[in-house]
C-alpha cells in the first residue's frame, strides 16, 4: 500500500556534459534528477580520476526517478542520449512513496 | 647553479618524482582550484597596478595586437605539422592545434617569478596579452576541424551534440580564468597604489609560496599523465610536443621585438606563444569537438609541453630576449 | 547461494534535515545507513546546486539497504519520515552477501 | 573616486558582474567554508588583543546591552512591516524577520576593513557585540511565529518535525561560527601582545586580500540567487529589503551615540543593526519553521540586503557616525 | 527493445581498501567501475564520519554493472571479496542501453 | 601565565571544548588536508635551508641513527607494557605499540613553534630525524604481530589480505608526508638563503596561524574521537596514553643528551619519541594488521596522548632540556 512502481535510471557519465543530459530529461519529462560526484572510475578509456584542473576527468552519477511513460521515452530517444557519450546507463524497477511526484 | 633554477619550480620536479616513485602523494582537488584562482588573482592585481603608473600603457595596443594575431595563426602552423608529420585525424589534430595557439597561466606565472627573482622588469599589461591570446586560437581550431564539425551538427538535437561556435566563444570568453584575470587586472589599476598597497602581503609576499605549491600539482598530475596514457603519444607526437613550444616561441621573441617591448616584456611574448592551453582549451573542444581524442592533447599539453616549458622553455626564451634585445 | 533477498531504500533529500532521516531509520531498527553527497539536484523546488555558504541548498542521498520488515515498517510509519520532506524515497529490491547483517 | 570604495568591494562587483553574465567561474566550495573561519578568527583575535589594552573595556556592557535589545526588538519592527505591506504568511514573515535582527558577519567584516583603511579606530570589543547580536532575534522570531508552531507541534514524533526552542537555541549558541568568533576573541585578550605580533602575519596582513575573495563570493552567490528565484520576490518586498536594513541602522546609529561610543564604534553598530544573517539564522530557521518559505528569507538577506550593505550602507553609516559624533 | 539484462553491484566499505576491491573487480573480468564519495555512514562500528585525517573513517560506494556471468563469479569469489571486509554489498537487476559494454 | 601557554596551543583547547560542547564547529576536510600539506612543506623549507649554513650538519648522523634505533626498540617496550597491563589482543597491541615507535609532525610543529616563541634555537636537520623515525616502528609491529600476521597469509589472494611487508615499507616510504617533508626539505637545502628569502612569507610568517588552524582541527577531532568510542578504553588503556609518551620522552631526552644536541635539539628528539602518529601509522596498520582493532589505536594516539603532549608533554621536554644540556 501507498507504494508505486517506477522506474531508476541511472547514468555514469563526463561531468563537463552532464548538464546537457539533464536538460534532455527535462525535456523528456523528467520531473527532476540528482547530480552524485565520482572519486574515480575505469572504463574503456582507462582510469579517469577527479581533480585535474579543468574537471575534465570528472565524473558524476546521475540519478533520475521516473514513470512507465518517461522511461519509456528515454529508451526510445536513447540515440539523442548516446551523442552525449554516457558511459553507462542502467534502468531498474523500483517502489516510490508519494508517486503523483513522478507523473 | 641553485641560483639558476628558481626554488618554485624545484617543487615541480619534486612532484613529478614523488608521482614516478608511485608515492601518493595527492593534493585536496580544491587546493589546486584555490591556488589557481590566487594565481589569477595575484596576477592581474600586480598588471592593473603596474598600469597605473605613468607611461605605462605604451606598446600596450601593439602587444595586444600581436598577440591575437599569433593565437589565431599559431594553430595553423600546429596544425600543418601535425598533417604532415603526424597520424592524427583531422578532428583531434585541429583540437591539438588550438591548444598550441592560446596560453599555459601556470606557464606565465613561472615566468613572471623567474623574471622576478632575477630583478628584471616587464610591462605591466602582460596580463591582459596573456587574456587576449587564450580564446582566438579556438575559433581557428574550429575552422581547421570544418569538415567534421559539419557533419557532425545533423544530429544536433541530442544532448552530447557538438557546441556550435558562437555558444561556445561567449562560454570560453566569459570562462572563469579569463573574468577572473581581467577583473582583477581592472580592480588593480582603478585601485592604484592604496590598493597594490593593501593587497601586497596577499598578493605579491605569498606569490612564490602558492606558485610552489601548484607547480608540486603540476609535476604530480603531469607526470600521472605520461603513465596513464602510456600509448597514447607516439615519438612523432612526442617530438611534436618539443618542437612545436619552440616554433611559438621564436615567433613570439620576433612578435615582442617587433611591437618594441622590453627585455621582461619580450621574454614573456615568447613564453605565450610557446606555451599551450590545458585548463581552458581541452574543456572546450571536449564540448566542440567531441569526436577528437582528449587522451591526447591532454596529454601532449599537459605531460610533454607543459613540463618542457618550465625547465627549459623560459630560462631559453629569457637568455635569447636578453640577447636579442639591444 | 549466499545471497539473501533485501530491500535498498534510498531518499533523495536536503542536507539540513538529513540527521533527523537517519536517527528515525536508526529507531526503526536498520541496522545502518550510508548518506552520500549531491552536487546538484532539480525537483519541484527547481535548482540545488550545493555549496551556498550555510549548506542550504546542499542535498544528500541516504541509502539503507533492511530486512522486509524494516522495509515495511518504513513504509507504514511513512507519514512520520515525510515531515522531514525528503523529495524522493525509492524502495527496491536486492541481494545481500551476508544476509546475518541485516535482521 | 578610487579612494571612497574599498578595493575588496570592487571583488563584490566582479562576482556579481560575472554571475550576471552567466560566466561559469566557481569558487570550491571548501574555499568558501576556509575564508569565512578565517575571518572569524582574524576579527576575533584582532578585537580580543585590542580589549587587552588598557581602557579598552569601557563601554563595553552598554554596547551589549544595546546590542542585544536591538537583536530582540528589531524582528518585531520587521514583522510588524512584512504583514503590513506584503502578503507572505505568518511564519515566512517571522522567519524573514529574525534574519534582520541578527547579524551578517562579512558585512561586518568589510566594515572593518573599510574603517582600517580610512584609519578610522572602532572599541575592540566589537566582535563580542557581533556575537551578542546573533541569537536573540531567533528567539523573537519563534514567538512571532507561535500559532503556527504550536499547531505543528503535534505531529512532533516524525523526524521532520520542528526543532523546539531550547534544542535551537543550544545550537544556535553553540553554532560553529560563534563559538569560533569568541574563541577566537579569548585567545586574543589572554595572548596579548606577543600573541598579536605572532600572529600578525596572517590575521591581519591577510585580511584584504580574504576578505576580497569572500566577497567574491558573495557577489558570485547573490546575482546567481537572483537570477535562480525570479517570481520570488515582488516589488513590496525588494523595497523591504531595501528599507528595513535603512531603519535597522539608523537605530543602531541611535543605540551607538545613546552607549557613548566613538565614530568608529558607531558605524559598526549601525551596520551590525543595519545587516541581515544568511548564514547562521536561515539554517535555524529551516530546522525551526520548517513551513516558512526558505527562497524569500535566503533571497531577501543574501540578494538584496547584503549587496545594499556592502555597497551603500556602509559608506552611509560611516559618513553619518562622523557627523552625529561630535 | 534496446535493453539488455545485467547485474548492479554496489559495494560500501571503507575508503583505504577500496583499491583492492576494484583491482579484485578487474580480475574477474568487470569492463569497470565507479567509486562514489562518502560523507557519514553508520554500521556495526558506529559512526565513521568522512574527513578524519589520514582519512581512515571514510568510506566510499563501488557501483559496478557486470554481465550475469561475471557477477555470479563476483559471489562465487565472495570469500576473497570478504576479506576486504566490506560492509555492505548488494546485487540487484538492471537493464542497461548498450550490452555489449559489458561481456 | 600567558606566556607559558603559546597561542596556537589555545586553538586547540577551543577546539576541544567546541566538540565538548557538541557544537557543529567543523573545518572542511580540504582545509586540514592543505594545513597538514602546509606544514609540512614549511617544516621541510625551513629545516633544509637551516642546514645550509656552515657546520650545520655537524651531529646530523647520530641523530639520525639515534632516531631510528628509538623508533625500531620504543614498540618493543610498548608491546610489553601492554601485554604485561591490558587485555589488549596480541595483534592490537602490536598495532597500537607501531604507532608510538613512529611519530606526530604536528606535534613536532608545535614543538618547534614553542622554541621559536622561547627564542630557542635547534639544529636545522631535525626534520630529518622526523622522516627517519617515521618508518622503522612499523617493521617492529608487524614482526610483533607476527603469528596473526602468518596465520593470516592463507588467504592471501582476496582484496581484503594483510599487505605483504615489503608492499607496505614501499608505501610507508613513499607516502605523501614524508615524500613532501625529505622534497622540501631538499629544496630549502639545495635553494639556500635566496630560496629561503622568496619563501619567508610563506613559510615562516603564516606558520603559527596555519598550526593553530590545525591545532583547532585537532582539537576537535580529539574531542569527538573520545565521545565516539566511549567503551573502547578502559583504565588502564588510558593510563597507557600518558605513561607511554613519559617514558619514550625520558628515552628521547637521554638519546638526545647521548649524540650531543643542543638544547632546543634534545627538546625535540624528546618530543618526537615521546609522540605518536596518528596519520600515516594508522593507515599502514589497517592494511597490514586488519583484524587489529582501528578504534583503540586511533583513539589512544589522537584523543589521548597527541592533547597530553601537546599540553603538557612539550613544556616539559623543553623544561627538562633545559636543565640537562649543560
Ligand atoms: N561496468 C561499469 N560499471 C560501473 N561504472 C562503469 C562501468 N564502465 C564504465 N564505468 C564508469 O564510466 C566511466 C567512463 O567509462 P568509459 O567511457 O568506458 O571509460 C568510467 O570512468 C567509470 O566511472
Ligand atoms: N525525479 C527525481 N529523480 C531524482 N532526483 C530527484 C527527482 N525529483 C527531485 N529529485 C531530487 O530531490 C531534490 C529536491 O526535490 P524537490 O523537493 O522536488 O525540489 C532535487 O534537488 C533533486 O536532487
Ligand atoms: N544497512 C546498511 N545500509 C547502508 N549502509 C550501511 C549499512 N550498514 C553499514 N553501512 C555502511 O557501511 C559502513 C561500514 O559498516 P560497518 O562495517 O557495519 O560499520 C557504514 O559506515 C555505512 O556507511
Ligand atoms: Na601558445
Ligand atoms: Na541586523
Ligand atoms: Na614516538
Amino acid at each position: 500500500m501507498a507504494l508505486h512502481a517506477r522506474k531508476r535510471i541511472e547514468i555514469v557519465m563526463e561531468a563537463v556534459r552532464a548538464e546537457q543530459v539533464t536538460a534532455w530529461l527535462d525535456q523528456l519529462g523528467a520531473t527532476g534528477w540528482t547530480v552524485l560526484p565520482v572519486k574515480v572510475g575505469r572504463g574503456r578509456q582507462g582510469l579517469r580520476r577527479a581533480g585535474v584542473p579543468g574537471g575534465i576527468f570528472d565524473n558524476v552519477v546521475i540519478l533520475c526517478v521516473v514513470s512507465d511513460e518517461v522511461a519509456e521515452r528515454v529508451v526510445r530517444h536513447q540515440e539523442e542520449l548516446l551523442v552525449a557519450k554516457p558511459a553507462i546507463v542502467t534502468i531498474s524497477d523500483c517502489y516510490v512513496l508519494r508517486g503523483d511526484r513522478f507523473v | 647553479m641553485a641560483e639558476l633554477i628558481p626554488p618554485p619550480i624545484l617543487f615541480f620536479v619534486l612532484g613529478a618524482a614523488a608521482a614516478a616513485l608511485r608515492s601518493d602523494l595527492h593534493l585536496p582537488e580544491s587546493l589546486a582550484k584555490t591556488l589557481s584562482i590566487y594565481l589569477m588573482v595575484a596576477i592581474g592585481l600586480k598588471g592593473g597596478a603596474a598600469l597605473g603608473t605613468p607611461g605605462a600603457s605604451e606598446g600596450l595596443w601593439g602587444a595586444l595586437g600581436a598577440g591575437v594575431v599569433l593565437s589565431f595563426l599559431l594553430p595553423i602552423l600546429a596544425f600543418a605539422l601535425l598533417r604532415a608529420a603526424s597520424s592524427l585525424d583531422r578532428e583531434t589534430a585541429a583540437a591539438v592545434s588550438g591548444h598550441y595557439g592560446s596560453v599555459s597561466v601556470v606557464t606565465f606565472a613561472t615566468a613572471i617569478g623567474t623574471l622576478n627573482a632575477l630583478g628584471l622588469p616587464h610591462e605591466g599589461f602582460m596580463p591582459a596579452v596573456l587574456a587576449a591570446m587564450e580564446t582566438p586560437a579556438i575559433v581557428t581550431a574550429l575552422l581547421l576541424a570544418n569538415g567534421a564539425v559539419r557533419r557532425h551538427r545533423n544530429r544536433a538535437s541530442g544532448p552530447g551534440a557538438p557546441t556550435p561556435l558562437p555558444v561556445l566563444l561567449r562560454e570560453v570568453l566569459l570562462n572563469g580564468s579569463i573574468v577572473l584575470l581581467l577583473g582583477s587586472f581592472a580592480i588593480g589599476w582603478f585601485g592604484g597604489e592604496p590598493a597594490r598597497a593593501q593587497f601586497a602581503p596577499f598578493a605579491e609576499a605569498l606569490f612564490p609560496g602558492a606558485l610552489a605549491l601548484f607547480l608540486l600539482e603540476m609535476g604530480l598530475v603531469a607526470a600521472r599523465q605520461i603513465r596513464a596514457a602510456p600509448g597514447v603519444l607516439d615519438a612523432r607526437l612526442f617530438a611534436f610536443g618539443l618542437v612545436m613550444p619552440l616554433i611559438g616561441g621564436a615567433l613570439g621573441l620576433g612578435a615582442g621585438l617587433l611591437v618594441g617591448l622590453s627585455v621582461g616584456g619580450v621574454a614573456l611574448m615568447a613564453v605565450l606563444s610557446a606555451s599551450a592551453s590545458y585548463i581552458a582549451v581541452p574543456a572546450a573542444m571536449r564540448m566542440a569537438l567531441p569526436k577528437a581524442d582528449a587522451g591526447v592533447y591532454v596529454t601532449l599539453s599537459l605531460a610533454v609541453t607543459f613540463p618542457f616549458n618550465v625547465v627549459a622553455g623560459i630560462p631559453i626564451w629569457i637568455a635569447a630576449a636578453q640577447m636579442v634585445v639591444g
